[in-house]
Parts: C-alpha cells; structure tokens; sequence
C-alpha cells in the first residue's frame, strides 16, 4: 500500500511504454478525463495512472481530468463540460455504462473520439475504442484456480464462500456468473455469499458474519483486494486458516502477501488499473491520428479486453509492475 | 322564565371528559343565553379550558349532551363548532407566528377562489375588523410574530370576530392585557352582546366579571358547583364555591413592614438599554418588598432580566451589597445570590418532563453533586423541606413538575431560589393565571420571605397587589421611572393615571 | 432540528425589535436582504468561475449544462421546501428518485409506452410520499424516522425490483421528447422552470401554501383553526414524493437509464440547499426564490471545481466551508438589518 | 427534525396525562413498559435468528462476532444519545470516524508508536467534535446543518489526507492490544461495555447529565437558572466527536486499515439505535440502555441476514420495515400503558 513505499514511482503510477515512432512527439492533443468518485484504491489509482501516463507525454498531452463523482447526472455534466471545453479525445470511465452512454454518443457526434474505459457503453456507437478488463472471465479464472486447487486436495463437496464487491454494479454480476459457471463446470457451487461495497469496513463486517454462517470453509473468493484488508482482517480475527482464498484485482498489498505465502490468500485474479495509462497513450495516439506500432491495421483498434492472469506465488514477481496502491 | 327558556343559545349537561388518568370534566352542565355575557369561574385546573375545547370541537366529550338552539349537536372538529356558530378565543394565543395579521384572522376559512389566495380582500376585511376593535393602525400584512402581547390578543379577537358566531368563548383574554385595552375589549363585548351574539367570558380577575358578566357558572374539580348565578354575587361566595373555604379577600392586607433599612442589599443605577428602558435607579434594602407597576410593555420584564443578567445592560451598573455585578452574566447574578422567577413559567423556568426535584435543584447542582455526581437522597431530602415550608401540594418531590397546578409550579420557582439560598427575588408576574385561593398562599409565602430578610422585585399588572404587598413602588412608563413612593401612599387611581397619563390627576 | 437554541431565542429578542418593517415580508419575494446577500454569494460564485476559466465559464452551452445539471436537484429541493415549511423533514426523496426511476423504466412498464411511463414514475413517488406522510400524520411517527426508513426500503426495494441492473430506456418517444428542447431550451429546463413557478405560486397565492406555512408555524393552532392539519401533512410529503417522481423522469431522460443508485444523497443536497436559501428548520419560514439560488450555488460549486479540473477531495472540503459561510453571513445580514 | 407534530402534539397531551406514576421515571432505568417492549423485540429476533439457524447462531464465536461489530456503532450510538438528549443532531459522526481513522494511521502518525496513534484519532475526534459545537453554540447554525456541512467537510478532508488510498496499519503493539482480548473477552467488546456504562453513569449521576437533559428539555430556562448552556451544548458535541475518535480507534483494530471510507453512514444507524431506544428527536428524553438494544437490533438484522444468506437488498427492505414497526410499537405500548 501506499504508506509502504511512497516513493517507489514517480510520479506514482504505472505507465506504458510508447514505443518505436509513436514515442516522439507528435501533435499537441488535448485528452479530458472522467472517473466515479475515487472512493477506493482501484478507482484511485486508475486516476493516478491517467496523470501518470500525460505526465509522461506531457510533451504533446494536455490532460483535463474532471475526477469523481458516483451520481451518474453529475458525470454528464462533467463530460458536457469536458465537451464545451473542446478537448481532442474524451477518456470516460463511466459510474454506470448505461447512464453515461447517451453522453458518449453525443461526444461521438460532435467528432470527439471515445474512449470508453472499463465500464462499458451500452452500444457501440458511443466509443471509437473499449478498453477494459474482462470481469466474466475474471470470476471463471477464480473458480477454475479454486476448483483446481481443492480438487488437487480430493476435496470432493467443498464449501466455498464468496465475498462480492458492490452488488448493484454489472461488473459484480458479472464476477459473480464467471465463478458460478466455472465452479459448475467443475462440479462445485457457491455457498456462502456476502456483498461488501469494496470498502475495508464493509469487507470486514460482511464477512466476519459470513465465517459465522460458514464455520468450515474449504475456499473463498473475493472480488476486490481493496475490500480484500478487510477481508484478511475479518479472517485473522476468526482466527480461521482451514480455507485457501483468492483475491481480485491485484494490489501491491494482496500480491505481497501471496508472495509470503504465510497467510491463506493464494492467488489473485487481475483486473488491472494499468488500462488507464492505456487508455491515455491510445487517446494520444488517436488524436495524433497513429496506429499501434505492432498491428498490421492502420487504426487503433477497436476494442481491447485486458487479460484477467491469475497471480500466485510462483508468478507474482512479474507482475509487480502492475499491482496498485490499495 | 319561559321567555328566558326561549333565548338558551346553547344547553350543554353532564359533560364528562376523561384524560388518561385524569378526570378533567366530571359531569358539566352549563346554559348559555343568546346576548348575555356568561362567566366561567374555578381554580386553576377546574376544567374551564377542557369545557370550551369541548364546545369548540377540539376535544371529543365521553359523555354528556350538547344542545344547540334546542337542537342535539355533534361537534366532531373545530370545523363543526365553528360552522354552527361557535367561535373560540384560546387561553393559549392559538397564532401563527409567521403568517401575516390578516392570514391568521382568516386561516382556515381564507378569502380564495379555486384555491387561490385574494390577499387584497383579505387585507381590507381585516382592517374592518380591527377597527370594529379600535385598532385600526395595525398594518394586515404585519407578521403577529413582531406584534406585542396585547396586539396578538386583538388579532385573535379579530379572528372570533371574522366567524360572524353567534357564541363567542374568551379564555383568559385579558391576562396579558394592560388597563386601556382591557376597557376596549369590554366595549366590544357590549357591542356584540348588545346585537344578540352570547360570550363566555373566563377570567381569574373577579373585578371584571362583576364589570361586565350577566350570569355565571362555577366549576370545581371538573364538576358544575353552581350555575346562572347573577353576577354581583358577593366575591366571598364565589370564592367560597370555587375553592370550598372562605378566603376572606383575594388581595392581601398591608402588613407592619419588615424593611431593614440598614442593608442595602441591592442597587441599581442609571441602568439602561437601547429601545426597551433608560435611567433607572433604585435600591432595595433586606425584607423590603419593591413594587413596579406599567402597562404591559412598560418594560418591567425587561429591567429585571437586565438586572438578573439574561439580557445585557447597555449603560448603568448593578450592585449587590455594595459589590458591582457582571452585565450580561447570569451565572454572576446566580453567585451573587439573586434569583428570578420569571414571566412565562412555562418556557422560562420550568423543566417539564424533570421531577419537581430535578427542578428544584436546577440552579444548584454544584452544592448538590460531588465530583460531578449527583448526590440524589440529598437532593430529594432538601427538596421535600422546602416543598413543605412553602406548603406545596403534592410535596412529593418525585413526582413530575408538569402534574402540579399552575400556583404550585410557581412556589416550586421560588423554591429552586430558596434552595439556592438567594437573598434577592426579583418576581415577574408571579400570580399570572394563578387561582385566587394558590394567589392567597403566594401572597402569604412573600410576605414570609421578607420577613426572613429577603429582598423582593415585584412586577405585576395588578395594581391591588401591587399596592398590597409592595412597602415602595416604582410607577414605570415607556421604559422610564415617572415616580416613586411608599405603597401606602398611593391609591389605585393614581398609578393607573400616571402609566397612562404620564402623571397623576 | 430543535435544538431550541437559548442563546439564540434571547439574541432574537435583543436584535429583532418587534416590528421593523424591513422585516415585513419575510416569506413572499426576494425584496428582502437575506435573500439579497444570498444572491450575493451567487454572483460571488459566478465571477469566481468566470475569473478561473474565462473561457468557457460564461458560455451558452455551459448555462445549459448547469442548468441541465441543476434541474432534477432542484425539482426535489422545491418539495423539500414544502416539507421543511411544514415542519418536517424527507430523507427518502433520493431513494425514492430511485425507485421511481427503476419502476417506470422496466420492461413491463416501457412495454406500455411513455405515458405510462411518465405516469408511473409520477404515481410511485406519489405514493411513496404518501406512505411517508401516512406514517407521519396518522401514525405519528417523527418525520426524521418515518423517512430514514422509507429512505432504506425504496432503495432496497428498487435493487430488488431492478434485480440491480441499469435499465435502459428504449423509447424513442420519451427521450426525443425529455432530451429535446422547445424554443432553443431543454425540455428539463422547462420542467424545472414550471416546477419553480408552479411550487412559488402554490406557496405564496394559495390556501394550500398558507396552510404548509400555518401547519409548520403552529400545528396545534392551525388545527383549531379548523384545518385537517393530518390531512395536509400527509398532503405535504406526497407532493415531496410527486416531484421525487418528476425527479425520476427527468433523470430517466438525462440518463436514458433507470437504476437503483439514480437520486444518492439527493435529500442531503436537497435540504442543504433549502436551509441555505433560508428556510428554517423549525418550520413556518422559508421562500421558493431561496431554494432556486441554494441549488444554483451548489451545482455552481461543481461545475468551477470541473472546468478547472480540481479534485473532488478539495470540492468537498470547500462545500462544508461554503454552507457554513453562507448561513453565518445571512444571519449576520439579518442581524445588521435589524439593528439599522 | 422538529416537525412540531400537531397531531402528535395533542396525541401525546391526550394520552400521557401529567402524573400518571409509570412515567416518573422516564429518563434513568430500564424498568418502563416502553423499553420491555423494545426488548421484546431484541428477543424476538434473537428466536429468530435461533430458529433459522439452530447451527450456528447461538455459538459463542457468533455472539462475539455479533458484539464485536455492533461496538463501533455502539461506541458512535453513546455519543449521539447525548447530542440528541441535548435537543441537537450530528449528522457528521460518520465522517469524522473516516477522518480520525485516516489521521491516525498516516504512516507519520504511525511512526510515532501506538499511544500517538491512540490520542491522535481521539483528539482528531474530539476537534471535529468541539467545532460542531462552537459553531452550533456560539455561531448559532441549526446542528442539522452546522454538522452536515462538517460531514461533507471531514470525509474531504480525510480523502485529501490519505490520498483516497487505505492505509493498512503496521503498529504490531497496538494490533496486539486492540485486537486481543482480556479474560477471554475481546478487547473491543470491552471498550463498548466501558463506553455504554460510563455513558449510563454520566448521564443519569452526574451533573453533566442532569444538564443534558435540562438543556434540551428547555434550553432557556437552563439558561435563566445559571447554567453556561452555550458552552454545555459545545461539550456535548465535542464528546460526540471523542467518541467518534474512539470508533475510529476500533475500526482501525477491526479492519486492519484506516480508510476515508471507515464510518460511512455510521449516523443514520446511530440515529435510528437512538430513536429506536426510545430518545425522543426534540431532547430533554432519552435512555442509554434503549440506544444499546436499538444498536443490537441493527447489528442482529445484518448477521441474521448473512447467516440465511439473503441478499442485502430484501435487507434493506426489511430493515426500513422493522424501524417502523419497533416505533409504532412502542408507541402503542406507551399508550396502552397510560391507559390503564
Ligand atoms: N390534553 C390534556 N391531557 C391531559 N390532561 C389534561 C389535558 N388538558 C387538561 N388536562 C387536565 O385537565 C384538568 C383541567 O384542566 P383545564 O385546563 O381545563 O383547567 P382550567 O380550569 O382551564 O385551569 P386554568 O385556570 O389554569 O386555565 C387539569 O387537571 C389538566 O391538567
Ligand atoms: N420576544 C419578543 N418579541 C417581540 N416583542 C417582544 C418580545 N419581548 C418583549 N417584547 C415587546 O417589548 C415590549 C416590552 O415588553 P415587556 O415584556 O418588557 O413589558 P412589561 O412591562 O414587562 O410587560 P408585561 O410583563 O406586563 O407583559 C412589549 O411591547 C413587548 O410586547
Ligand atoms: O470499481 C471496480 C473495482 O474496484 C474492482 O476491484 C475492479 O473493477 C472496478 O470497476
Ligand atoms: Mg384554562
Ligand atoms: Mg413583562
């Protein structure tokens, strides 16, 4: 986390590369940004990133980041505003993708290119570029770890919890559906299920209750490692070791602790803030009007899904460079 | 009799109303004819104010029959009451303080069409109104909020009047009222009872029932104790019916004088504040008893609060036993040993849902704690003492204060002073909607008191008892002392014409 | 709340000489110096924005944008003036906002097409309001509490009824109508400016509005006025819940979505705005014209903070600090006006 | 708020005569039907609970866990009985909770030792706690909005601070303490238990109680018998803060971390533990034992809940439910009882 090693980036964040002739200046492009209100370290860092990517273009980037807000109304303005101002490319991480998508579409009238981050647009027309994770397969590459896992122990009718992030969102129904259908396929079910809201304190309160409904476990899966403190807490507090447990996302924290191995989180499925400083450098190249050096298309793409890799002990050093401050 | 029969206005027999726990009204039988002014009479808590909610449609009767112009009536709301031509002047102002003179005369039935408000019409209705009751400078769209005491009571008669009712009940309309418009309202009730519209008129001031009453009725303890009496009934029988003793007079004597003229124990000099009163001097020596008398609005409660600290002197100083005292600073007058018990009981001084005892003790839980712990067998102890020297009934003081009747919380007032150990009371009104038999006993208790060597600040609107217990009095008008005198040199009459006129005839 | 603050009742007394005439219509127009220093502070704001970015700040389609933005808040604000006038208060508006939303954009009801669609988001705030002012005038429940639970409930029961899916809106008919404009001004601009009006000339020129102010001044007084003060609570808060659903709709269209999470803290915007535009708590006070300017102030205060890219930290920082701001200085005003 | 209930004004005139002996003692002790009747639905859920889970509710480790998260909101709940008592409200605890966790875990707080953190989050509590106050006593805002601007200010300021990042706490000293526990009962059950019987003894044996209770049951008569009634109501509220230091404090051992997010909505539940015990929202009533049954309430819903692994929406739903009936209940019991 944060007060860990403040100083480990400067400015803090990771960045992509930009490489070959799309590394030297080109035109000045003006990119607007806009995010839900940064009210945990995965939001906060997908914002950190954004600053962290034009930083590093700041010689051809000017970035106009309106940050957070969870009303989706107030995000339209936001946009509009970010649209009066005449910006070159519009980077949108929408609070509700639904809610945000009649905004993007106008923008995308107006000749401003879209990109749409992470929560997506409920039609196509409203973005030039989709970047995000992949947050079905995300819950299928938690349960495929776990089945794998308790079916190495010859565990043969498992208890498996699982603690989601917030329930109203689609990406958490989403997650949820990916664990149901690979646990299914496997021969497993879910068990116990909380919603936490992706705060510590909500991850801790949900499930010290659901260790009382489940007094033996033998897997548990939660959806996001910001939420995952409170988790841990909840489970040293239980005094409770009889389970392995899966973390979401990948926080320096989470990764950290599988490294040690000394606690029952084992692996953690990405879904990876780092697709904000992506989205920055394909803004920038989109208002530069460049392709991606390696693709034989002249355009940037269209749509990008980011791999949801599962972290464990044996893997974690390589990702190190794309674990967040929780 | 039979032409007298034919006038009933309206017959109301055996009225029961029950509270939880308490019987207001235990079978009430009142008659009232068309054109006549029909007294209520009773001791604080006889039921006067739960008779006419009765009749005004607020309270809902268990039992008991209402006959309106020989006819049964159901007054299920004040709507009801109010469309059969009951119209209602509440002891509590029953205002709103935000709405304007003319909205709260017409709240209820306003001046509208589809709905919308016609403010103009109202306006000029209002203005009639009040110039019907001799105050037609009162502005319409004023807020009553800002208008005094005695202006409010004219808007809610202005709004009893807007009924166009053929029975108006006034409770208590003139305890906040000063002389003049005492007289001016009972101009108006001759006006309407001369065009044939009956008042029920309650008032503990016996003097203005024999002023304007035609017959009256007595209620004690919820129950009808006598009924059509004529109104010159001598005040020793009435008081007798009301109270079940014999109290001789309801003002108190002169007594032999127990003033220490040797202890000044209170100054006040060249007091003042902006707007309200200026230039007031004064001393009061232990067992003196000072009286003020003014018109409401004279500024009295203003000049004690000042003294007591609740408002803050602009000019002049206060001194006690020879010490200058903090401006502004209760607390300082609090330690200097002065003590008031205040004009409104209820939102001044009175905590309702405490124990009489908790009430007590208020302004001295220093001595009544240790360490910051209350020390409650002590407080219950000293509190039941004193509840017994004042004679306050019940004396449990564990008991709620909010069950006592209207005299019995005043002497709990004077008793959280007494506790404290104040050498100085200055009392605002302390009979003001007080029952003549509690007045008796108030009466006797600051006599007691100056005996002990207290000094009293009396403030009261009845100049009788002002005059009966006060050895000096200060005349006060506009805010300015116009006179001072021992009490036994002054009559009735002339302190009424110096607050009115400025100077005595 | 009551906070019947002694200090203040007796300062009261000693600035407020009964009978100023500044002080004469409190409750009616904006001739009056509280609202003028609260306008004040909204000018303030604006040359603020307009000093920061003088680009964009004072441009047609930033108005609109504010304006677009200030609509549904302040459709909701102009019911919870009813509400705090009479003496209450509604923290259910935003969940109920979000009910209402979820209800009218189901596939069920979309199927039926935008009238009904319009009438349910309508009826469900209604209704809720209804329910609020049930509990509260005949079941005597205090306000804060009746709400806080209806507050909990709608929300719950829109996630239950939205299975916590966003809901998009597929007709064409209703957004063309609710995202289009007449006369070169959004239809939601048309609708927060017939609410204004509407709930100004219902406040100040009717009976009804008489009554909010009689009901919140002096309950018991108004009742032996002969007024069914029950009845016009209950009244009250389904008027709050009507514009709830106005709210709703607006948002529908905005959104072109329905969701559980539409109307969050609403209600706290919404009496912030309120108090500030100098509606008192304690009831029987409070002017329309206040609550406008409440509502521009804050929705002001989020577009300077995005056209000049600062954080929501500090926004939030600066909002507590401006309430503050603002009511000390009315009562200041108040104050000086009073002693002049 | 102060919705002067004309209806519930006469009602409770009707039906709570002055002097019926029941109601003597309305503030100190738990023998009062209206409390009985609360616990009656403590106990209630408690079948409940027991019923639709024989296994594992009535354990030993579930009951722990049950009080172990209803002590923060306890803790919180204590604070709130006073300000309420004293006629006032505080919608900022929560927020102050969030901004005394962020505080006292910044890893400049940290390396200062566990005694720096510990007086760090309950000064940074008790700060928060005394500008409410001043600014409600001295500069006489209405609490709801003196403390509603502080809620948006203080989750700000945290925010700011901690960089919207949790901060996870290292100090191993103060985990082992906080998270340990003493005679086989964890330590932060403890702290509830020291909080909620020093609460009961300050209120009902002390004279700060005893003026608690006379500030808001008539602030100008306190007022008017010597007391400093200005600064009594900047106390309470700074104790109010304190307290919301001291769950700043547990949450930090609870959850490992300290977080803007900690405390979030933490005033609501309190305020409803509060009414639900039966303080009443215009002050001068309350008891502490009615605000620990209303806190055990709350926490028993959310753990019945998990254990029948029920969705949190059908939660929320029933919980709004179980607020008004607990009210209307106790409000019949009352009523019942004054009858007979
Ligand atoms: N709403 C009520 N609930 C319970 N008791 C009541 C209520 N109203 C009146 N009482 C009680 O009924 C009795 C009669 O009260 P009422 O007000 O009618 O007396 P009153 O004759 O008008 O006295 P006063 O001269 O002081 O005005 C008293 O004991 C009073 O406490
Ligand atoms: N809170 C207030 N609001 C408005 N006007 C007030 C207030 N208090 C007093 N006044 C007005 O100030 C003037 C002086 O009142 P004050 O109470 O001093 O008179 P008083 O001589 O004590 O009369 P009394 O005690 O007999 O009513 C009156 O016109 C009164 O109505
Ligand atoms: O906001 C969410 C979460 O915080 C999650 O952990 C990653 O996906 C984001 O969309
Ligand atoms: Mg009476
Ligand atoms: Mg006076």
């Amino acid at each position: 986390t944060s007060n860990e090693q403040p100083q480990a980036q400067t400015p803090a964040g990771n960045v992509a590369a930009g490489q070959g002739d799309n590394a030297k200046p080109g035109k000045m492009v003006t990119i607007g940004f806009s995010a839900p209100a940064a009210d945990h370290g995965w939001i906060a860092a997908i914002t950190k990133n954004a600053k962290a990517q034009a930083d590093k273009f700041k010689a051809d980037v000017t970035l106009k980041a309106t940050e957070g807000t969870n009303d989706p109304s107030q995000q339209i303005a936001q946009v509009e505003t970010l649209i009066n101002q005449k910006v070159d490319v519009l980077v949108i991480l929408p609070m509700d993708g639904k809610q945000l998508t009649s905004v993007g579409q106008s923008a995308m009238d107006k000749g401003i290119p879209v990109i749409n981050l992470d929560r997506i647009f409920d039609t196509a027309l409203a973005y030039r570029l989709w970047i995000g994770g992949d947050n079905y397969r995300m819950g299928v590459n938690a349960g495929n770890y776990i089945a794998a896992e308790l079916k190495k122990k010859n565990i043969s009718k498992p208890v498996i919890g699982e603690v989601a992030g917030i329930d109203s969102l689609p990406l958490t129904q989403d997650r949820s559906r990916g664990f149901k259908d690979a646990l299914v396929k496997a021969g497993f079910s879910v068990g116990p299920r909380v919603a936490a809201e992706f705060t510590v304190e909500t991850g801790e309160r949900q499930t010290a209750n659901l260790l009382q409904a489940a007094p033996k476990l033998d897997a548990l899966w939660n959806h996001d490692d910001d939420q995952g403190i409170g988790v841990m807490a909840a489970i040293s507090a239980a005094n409770r070791k009889e389970f392995i447990m899966v973390g979401g996302a990948g926080s320096k924290n989470m990764i950290d602790k599988i490294k040690a191995d000394n606690d029952v989180i084992k692996a953690t499925v990405l879904y990876s803030p780092s697709m904000s400083s992506s989205a920055i450098a394909l803004a920038r190249l989109l208002g530069q009007a460049k392709g991606m050096g390696d693709l034989a298309e002249h355009e940037i793409p269209a749509s990008i899904t980011t791999y949801s890799a599962v972290v464990t002990k044996e893997n974690a050093d390589q990702y190190a460079d794309v674990a967040f401050d929780s | 009799m039979t032409a007298e029969e034919s006038s009933v206005l309206l017959q109301m027999t055996g009225i029961v109303k029950t509270f939880p726990g308490v019987r207001a009204l235990g079978g009430v039988d009142l008659t009232v004819r068309a054109g006549e002014v029909h007294c209520l009479l009773g001791q604080n808590g006889a039921g006067k104010s739960t008779l006419i909610k009765v009749l005004a449609g607020a309270h809902q009767p268990d039992e008991g029959e209402i006959v309106w112009q020989g006819e049964t009536a159901t007054l299920s709301s004040p709507v009801a009451a109010l469309r059969m031509g009951v119209a209602t002047m509440y002891q509590e102002l029953d205002l709103i303080p935000g709405l304007s003179v003319a909205d709260n005369i017409f709240l209820g039935h306003e001046h509208a069409k589809f709905g919308f408000t016609r403010d103009r019409a109202a306006r000029k209705q209002a203005t009639a109104l009040l110039k019907r009751l001799g105050h037609p400078e009162i502005p319409p769209e004023k807020e009553v909020g800002e208008l005094s005491a005695a202006g409010q009571q004219l808007v809610s008669m202005a709004r009893a009047l807007a009924h166009d009712a053929k029975l108006i009940v006034m409770d208590e309309p003139t305890a906040a009222l000063a002389a003049d418009e005492v007289t001016n309202l009972f101009r108006v009730v001759a006006d309407l009872t001369a065009d044939g519209v009956a008042v029920v008129y309650i008032s503990h001031r016996l003097e203005e029932i024999r002023e304007i009453g035609h017959r009256v009725t007595v209620l004690k303890d919820g129950k009808t104790v006598a009924s059509g009496l004529a109104a010159d009934t001598p005040t020793s029988d009435l008081v007798a019916l009301m109270s079940g003793k014999r109290v001789e007079t309801v003002y108190p004597h002169r007594e032999e004088s127990t003033v220490d003229s040797s202890r000044e124990v209170l100054k006040v000099e060249r007091l003042g504040r902006d707007n309200e009163f200026a230039d007031v001097n004064f001393t009061v020596h232990a067992g003196e008893i000072l009286g003020i008398a003014g018109l409401v609005g004279a500024g009295r409660s203003e000049i004690l609060e000042t003294i007591f600290g609740a408002r803050k002197a602009d000019r002049g100083q206060v001194f006690v036993n020879g010490k200058q005292l903090k401006a502004g600073d209760v607390k300082a007058a609090v330690n200097a040993g002065i003590g008031l018990a205040p004009e409104e009981r209820k939102s001044q001084a009175l905590l309702m849902d405490m124990t009489v005892a908790q009430n007590v003790t208020l302004a001295s839980m220093g001595a009544y704690s240790s360490f910051g712990f209350t020390d409650r067998a002590k407080e219950l102890r000293d509190s039941r003492a004193k509840l017994e020297d004042l004679d306050l009934r019940p004396s449990d003081p564990r008991r709620g204060i909010s069950t006592l009747s209207g005299g019995n919380q005043q002497k709990a007032v004077v008793a959280r002073w007494l506790v404290h150990g104040c050498k100085i009371l200055l009392l605002d009104e302390p009979t003001r909607g007080v029952d003549v038999g509690a007045r008796a006993e108030l009466y006797r208790l600051i006599r007691e008191l100056a005996a002990d060597g207290v000094a009293l600040v009396l403030v009261s609107s009845e100049m009788p008892e002002v005059l009966g217990l006060a050895d000096r009095v200060l005349v006060l008008r506009e805010g300015r002392v116009i006179h001072e005198a021992p009490a036994d040199e002054l009559t009735e009459a002339d302190v009424l014409d110096m607050v009115m006129e400025g100077s005595a005839a | 709340m009551t906070q019947l603050e002694p200090a203040e009742n007796t300062a009261e007394r000693d600035t407020e000489p009964p009978g100023t005439p500044a002080s004469r219509d409190k409750r009616g127009f904006p001739v009056d110096l509280r609202l003028a220093s609260l306008f004040g502070v909204l000018v303030l704001m604006i040359i603020i924005g307009w000093v920061t970015s003088p680009d964009n700040f004072l441009t047609g389609s930033n108005f609109d944008t504010i304006l677009r933005l200030a609509a549904p808040s302040g459709v909701v604000a102009v019911g919870m003036t009813f509400v705090i006038i009479s003496g209450g208060i509604d923290l259910s508006v935003g969940s109920v906002v979000g009910l209402a939303s979820v209800w009218m954009t189901t596939l069920a009801t979309q199927s039926y097409g935008p009238w009904v669609m319009v009438i349910c988001g309508l009826l469900v705030g209604l209704a809720a309001g209804l329910v609020n002012g049930v509990l509260i005038a005949y079941g005597r429940m205090v306000p804060f509490i009746a709400t806080l639970a209806m507050y909990i409930s709608a929300r719950g029961l829109a996630e239950y009824l939205s299975n916590k899916q966003t809901q998009v809106v597929r007709d064409q008919d209703f957004l063309t109508f609710f995202r289009g404009s007449f006369l070169g001004i959004p239809t939601l601009i048309w609708i927060l400016a017939v609410v204004v009006v509407v709930g100004w000339v219902v406040l100040n020129r009717t009976t009804f509005g008489r009554r909010t102010f009689a009901v919140g001044g002096n309950p018991e007084a108004t009742r032996l006025a002969g007024i069914n003060v029950k009845r016009h609570i209950a009244l009250v808060y389904g008027v709050a819940g009507a514009l709830a659903g106005i709210t709703a709709i607006m948002l529908a269209a905005r959104t072109t979505a329905g969701s559980s999470t539409n109307g969050l803290f609403y209600e706290l915007d919404a009496i912030a705005a309120v108090v500030i535009g100098g509606t008192v708590l304690t009831g029987g006070r409070g002017t329309m014209v206040g609550t406008l300017i409440g509502v521009m102030i804050f929705t002001l205060i989020t577009n300077i903070f995005a056209q000049n890219n600062l954080p929501t930290e500090v926004q939030n920082i600066a909002k507590g600090v401006i309430i503050v701001i603002a009511v000390l200085l009315q009562f200041r005003t108040n104050r000086a006006r009073s002693t002049t």
